[in-house]
């Protein structure tokens, strides 16, 4: 039997007197979604919803589970999901959809491709960063980096996400074709993660081999690590995250510049086109999360002048 | 099978009519099935992994040869056709795990750290094939490839539950019913004892791991097939539930003792306390407090009951 | 295989020390063959490497004039040779029946049948005369129940060449002589047997030939009926020896009671002075070693009362029997008695660390000091004190666990079968130390399956039947008598 | 020590003039320091596990307990000082290795699932502590917070190195100066016969659990210490690299045997390996294959060398 002939939705999006949202985030422990959240929870309380948060702690399977226990349990008119393994998670967001959920795809593309908004399964709304336009930006903004102080050439450092991350692969490639398209440098590219001690230790052994870096481009968190590793040279550094940290390290120009996204402000936003879809309400099904604060992302110190991050980190 | 030995089925019980009483939605039909589709990915595993314990050596590959085995499955259907898929990948499984296994033999270190490198080494491998990407059937076989995790008209039961059944029912029997069950057995009780009555403690080792390579591959198949692609980061540490199952359900982690129900109980419990706070709508803050003390008063009545009379 | 089986300039060697230099044996169907020596004199390795288990280094083992294959026990057991090995290997958790068939299993394709596996295993037990619960998992089985599990799996593989390395060691000796008559029995149908033992009369009432290895030489072979104990061991130790029980010093009449229990469930009053050894005989599982286990706290105690010197000792574990001055050297080295992986210099200080320690840290001269005292008193012999306890033969193995237990000078000392699997000269060291101990005044309580080493040594024996002591004889009893009282209302 | 037993010294050793002779950074002052730091972590951790494993038990929690530590240090440092903050921490480790020794001595259940619940206990724990944020030390006191991790007047070399050098030696002189330590070794290789020579088993076993916690700690701090802050997702799975590093040692799973310097010896393999990958700048899409391999030939060697004449 072929699920996924079984026509739309079963169900058809009732007003009622209260909505509900269930929000299913990477993990709790983890401040970007913790964040997002914060924003979907403001959003349903000013409309009268409430939200709840399913923790599957970064794994792919567990939330599958949470999913499709949400859909078994009726109680709830609203998914937000942020998918740990966007691949994994399809068919528990099918059924969802036929179950007349309002399913909002936040943050993380779901499904198997990563350069494009749209949404991949039918009957979803998207509100996403693309991460190839990601690893676009990233480049951008390591090219101007390298043009503040006139480097020609310009040594760069690529510290990638994970290696065995599909999505992180995507965006690495995006960012490393980019910068060779644009003629640049790229000294060393190596798995910094996303936390401190990862970064750190990456930035450690790129300065081994690549004492005269100039700049350095990865995830906010592996940045921080690297800073406290090459204290004292003169590097650029390009942060992957717009957390309260990295906005005021970028304001205060110990780094260059930051893919800034306002996480709390998407994360009410998320909220707000998964109860207008249950409200009956029109809503644009692919939708980029640059688009909300139109150019706050390529975050140079001038654009990010009066803007604090919403997360910590 | 004597009644002391049944605490975690007391266990599991007890946590049935907790959740019966405490919702409604959990005794739907809907729900059911869905449990039982939802064990299905750790219950291949463990069934693997417990033979593996039970023959007194440790898997801790099978995650790793998961997603290896649905790469190549994915790959294969691209180019062959999706029985071809199907086929190749449990080949693949088959062949990593008797590769773990000769490795374990060959070497004579523990299988822990030799199958721990050779998780390593099998993610990498996932990863050099696929370059990093995601891997997809051909569209127009698309269909046919994810047919395999679909309901049956058994009540809307899936298909991955279905071959759970079976797998389970075959490493039962293979366990209770063959002399290679008794030879894994005797290997994993006493492996020298084992060796001086003739039995080839080597081959016995390197089938568990063969074995436990399919349950592995049958479990990245139905992954694959759930999302309609396989990536080399699938399945990350699965093994790790798999092992907790195993143990859970009453199987030594000294080996010579243990059988594939329990390590299915032991799946069902885990699966049931997710369920259970999925469906309570707890504050999932307070979910892995709240399982792992789970688990530990499951372990520990289990193993009270077992031993009262020693 | 028809004709016999030629073992030819066998050599082996375990890290540098060479074991066996160039050893001779021929076995030969129809015949039983003893081998005897002192502890490490290479028996087991011997065996070993006629039954595959070990591979020689050099040398050849022949058959109908072909050189023969032996690299695995599978290899020896397809020639038709099978072993019942010294220390019992068996899968503990596995039944009885399930571990004498094992790796023979009756199977239809692949398929177990169970069925078939018990009428073989019933027909074994009418051939042997043992009583054993077929679905007992071995684990809980006595160690000697255990011992005959091991002669039946190797019975059960059909084999026309048997080794057995001290199949009798733990087999009280009614059982013992049952079993040497099967063996005759076997070997009047054709099959070849080897018999390794340290009880000389067991192997020369039994065996056709017998073959004494020393230091890992070959020294003799001849007729049985050529030799006596006494002049075996001769052989063995190249010296002449005296193999009687030393005489106990008599207990004085004013010693004091040392141990004293009252209310176990085992025994309404029990108590030893001062000087006095008193065995407990009884058969295999008649709840000897449960007596001991209770008094020293190693078993929970629920009721009763036990004393030292007056002191009461607390029920709830060993340390408590330790602080009041009790010693338990138990039956098993392997389970209970030493720690295998760890040295010989680790092992003998384990019971007294703490009095040998200054703010925690070991004084490791001092410790030096007397262990290397107790291994020389005791005549242990190892390479190296600090290499591996398991790499000991059994007889220096039994004598460090003795010597664990002297070096804290105890004041009771429970022994649990003494002489286990240790040699003629060894057990003679160990009788006379048993005496001597008790001479100085230490209160001795002994169990043995060996019913002459019972009697030979105790001031007392207390006969044990069913759980329960069911009575008393003093020194001099006829052997007749005691076993009489042991086997009370069993059929004989 | 003897000859045979240090196969995996040779193994390093072979690692270390390979890289030596293959990059000109790797020998260089800026490198080893770099190395020594980025081996703390799981330095600490293989400490404590190694005593475990030498007593005969697993603990699995080590790197939950390095979380939790860790996030009660922050606050405490907050409300009362940096001196309190670590003091905190460190009771905190030592507090709930306690407690896991103390569910493996009552339950009596296997220590490998006993610490595996407990370690999802703990981070749900610290998840419930921190609300699921990130907690920061006052930032007036971040500066003296982060003092722990900087660079001291000993050529650069971090304070860190020098606390791992530290513990590594104290737990180094614990387990072969001291009655407890040969209480370790005893109750690891036959608990029983420990048991019968008077020895406290369950005690013997709290300790080793409690040590456990206390480098858990440690390592706690140190990252928090370097991050200026501390989450309770912190170090997940740290205690299987640890694991990992024992093993690849020398020390054996099964108790009773093994050394803190072995357990070093493993974690400066593992850390080489990614070292030298970086520093050759070989594509890293192969690393995971050439370290799996890499570790199974280190301890193939070891184990080799060891049982040559046996
Ligand atoms: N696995 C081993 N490793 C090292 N040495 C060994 C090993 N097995 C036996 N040995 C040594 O070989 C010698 C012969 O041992 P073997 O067990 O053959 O003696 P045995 O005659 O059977 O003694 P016993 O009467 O005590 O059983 C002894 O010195 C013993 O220490
Ligand atoms: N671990 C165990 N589990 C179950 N039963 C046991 C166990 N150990 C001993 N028994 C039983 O307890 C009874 C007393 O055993 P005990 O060992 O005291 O006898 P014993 O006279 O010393 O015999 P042995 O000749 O075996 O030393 C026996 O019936 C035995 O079968
Ligand atoms: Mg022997
Ligand atoms: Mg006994």
């Amino acid at each position: 039997v072929n699920p996924n002939t079984e026509g739309g939705p079963t169900a058809q999006p009732s007003p009622k007197a209260q909505n509900r949202i269930a929000f299913f985030g990477f993990a709790k422990a983890n401040s970007f979604t913790a964040a997002t959240y914060a924003g979907v929870e403001e959003h349903a309380k000013s409309r009268g919803a409430t939200a709840e948060f399913f923790d599957p702690n970064f794994d792919a399977q567990a939330q599958v589970r949470q999913i499709q226990d949400a859909v078994t349990s009726k109680r709830f008119d609203v998914f937000v999901i942020q998918a740990n393994d966007g691949a994994a998670v399809v068919p528990a967001v099918r059924s969802a959809v036929q179950a007349g959920i309002a399913v909002v795809v936040q943050f993380t593309p779901l499904g198997t491709r990563y350069d494009t908004a749209e949404p991949q399964v039918e009957g979803t709304i998207t509100l996403i960063d693309v991460p190839t336009a990601n690893g676009a930006a990233l480049a951008e903004l390591a090219v101007r980096a390298c043009a503040s102080k006139k480097l020609d050439p310009c040594e760069i450092a690529y510290l990638e996400g994970l290696k065995a991350l599909p999505l992180d692969n995507a965006r690495t490639d995006a960012a490393v074709g980019a910068l060779k398209k644009a003629g640049m440098k790229i000294v060393a590219q190596v798995e910094g993660g996303y936390t401190q001690d990862s970064g750190r230790k990456a930035m450690q052994d790129v300065l081994q081999r690549a004492p005269g870096v100039d700049v350095v481009i990865g995830s906010s968190q592996a940045i921080a690590g690297a800073e406290a590793v090459a204290k004292g040279k003169p590097i650029l550094y390009v942060a992957n995250g717009g957390s309260r940290q990295t906005v005021t390290a970028v304001q205060e120009g110990r780094w260059f510049a930051a893919y800034y996204l306002p996480v709390r402000t998407l994360g009410a936003r998320a909220a707000e086109l998964g109860l207008d879809k249950a409200q009956g309400r029109q809503v644009r099904p692919g939708n980029l999360m640059t688009d909300v604060t139109p150019g706050k992302h390529l975050g140079t110190k001038e654009v990010l002048a009066g803007v604090t991050g919403e997360y910590d980190e | 099978m004597r009644v002391r030995d049944s605490g975690i089925l007391l266990a599991l019980f007890v946590l049935v009519v907790a959740l019966s009483l405490a919702t409604q939605t959990f005794l739907t039909q809907g729900n059911l099935v869905n449990l039982l589709d939802q064990a299905v990915i750790v219950g291949l595993l463990t069934c693997g992994i417990t033979l593996c314990m039970i023959c007194g050596v440790f898997d801790l590959s099978a995650s790793a040869v998961l997603a290896v085995s649905a790469v190549v499955g994915v790959l294969a259907a691209r180019g062959g056709g999706v029985a071809l898929g199907f086929g190749a990948a449990v080949l693949t499984g088959a062949l990593l795990g008797a590769l773990n296994g000769a490795a374990v033999v060959l070497l004579r270190v523990h299988s822990f750290i030799v199958t721990l490198a050779l998780s390593i080494v099998y993610r990498g491998l996932a990863l050099v094939i696929t370059a990093g990407a995601i891997v997809y059937p051909d569209p127009a076989r698309l269909t046919e490839f994810q047919s395999l995790s679909w309901p049956t008209a058994l009540g809307g039961v899936t298909v991955p539950s279905l071959l759970l059944l079976a797998v389970s029912a075959v490493t039962s029997l293979v366990l209770w019913r063959t002399t290679l069950g008794r030879r894994v057995y005797a290997v994993g009780g006493n492996p020298e004892a084992a060796r001086l009555s003739g039995i080839r403690v080597g081959p016995v080792r390197i089938v568990v791991f063969t074995i436990s390579g399919v349950c592995a591959a049958l479990a990245g198949l139905v992954l694959a097939a759930r999302g309609g692609s396989a990536q080399a980061s699938m399945g990350t540490l699965l093994e790790l539930s798999a092992i907790a199952a195993a143990v859970i359900g009453g199987t030594s982690i000294l080996g010579g003792e243990g059988a594939i129900w329990r390590g299915m109980i032991g799946v069902l419990i885990l699966t049931l306390i997710g369920n259970g706070f999925n469906l309570l709508g707890w504050d999932t803050t307070y979910r892995p407090i709240v399982e792992g003390l789970l688990i530990l008063a499951a372990v520990g009545t289990d193993y009270a009951l077992r031993h009262r009379e020693e | 295989m028809t004709g016999p089986l030629l073992l030819e300039g066998i050599t082996k060697s375990y890290a540098g020390t060479t074991v066996l230099h160039g050893v001779d044996l021929r076995v030969e169907p129809g015949r039983t063959h003893g081998l005897v020596g002192e502890n490490g004199a290479g028996k087991s390795t011997l065996v070993k490497v006629l039954c595959g288990v070990t591979t020689p280094g050099a040398g050849r083992i022949v058959a109908d004039g072909r050189a023969m294959r032996l690299d695995s026990p599978r290899a020896a057991r397809a020639h038709g040779i099978a072993l019942v090995t010294q220390e019992v290997a068996l899968v503990p958790r596995l039944t009885v029946l399930e571990n004498v068939m094992l790796g023979r299993w009756t199977h239809r394709a692949g398929w177990w049948r169970p069925r078939a596996d018990r009428l073989l295993f019933d027909g074994l037990l009418g051939r042997t005369g043992f009583a054993l619960d077929a679905d007992r998992p071995v684990r809980e089985l006595p160690v000697a129940d255990q011992q005959r599990v091991e002669i039946l799996r190797a019975l059960a593989s059909g084999a026309r060449v048997l080794a057995l390395d001290e199949p009798t060691a733990l087999l009280p000796r009614t059982e013992a002589e049952r079993l040497l008559d099967l063996l005759g029995t076997l070997a009047a149908d054709g099959m070849a047997i080897v018999l390794v033992s340290h009880r000389l009369e067991e192997v020369l009432s039994a065996c056709d030939v017998v073959t004494v290895l020393r230091d890992g030489r070959h020294v003799l072979t001849a007729p049985a009926a050529e030799q006596t104990p006494r002049s075996l061991v001769q052989h063995m130790v190249g010296r002449p020896i005296e193999v009687l029980y030393p005489e106990p010093a008599p207990v004085a009449a004013d010693a004091p009671v040392v141990l004293s229990a009252a209310g176990l469930p085992q025994v309404e009053r029990l108590d030893v002075r001062a000087g006095e050894i008193v065995g407990l005989a009884g058969l295999t599982g008649s709840g000897r070693s449960a007596v001991l286990r209770l008094l020293f706290g190693a078993d929970r105690r629920t009721s009763g009362h036990v004393t030292v010197d007056g002191h009461p000792v607390r029920p709830a574990s060993p340390r408590h029997a330790m602080a009041e001055g009790m010693a338990l050297v138990p039956e098993s080295r392997k389970e209970q008695g030493l720690v295998l992986v760890r040295s010989l210099r680790e092992n003998l200080a384990l019971a007294g660390l703490s009095t040998r320690q200054h703010a925690g840290f070991v004084r490791r001269a001092a410790e030096a000091r007397e262990v290397g005292r107790w291994l020389d008193r005791l005549d242990v012999r190892a390479a190296d004190p600090r290499g591996r306890t398991a790499g000991l033969s059994g007889g220096n193995q039994q004598k460090a666990m003795f010597g664990k237990w002297l070096m804290r000078e105890p004041k009771v000392l429970l022994v649990d079968e003494p002489t286990r699997g240790v040699d003629v000269v060894v057990k003679v060291e160990i009788h006379r130390l048993l005496v001597e101990l008790a001479a100085r005044g230490v209160a001795v309580l002994m169990v043995s399956s060996e019913i002459e080493e019972v009697l030979g040594l105790s001031h007392r024996v207390l006969v044990m039947r069913g759980g329960r002591v069911a009575g008393e004889f003093a020194r001099g009893a006829e052997r007749e008598d005691v076993m009489e009282l042991a086997f009370a209302g069993r059929p004989r």
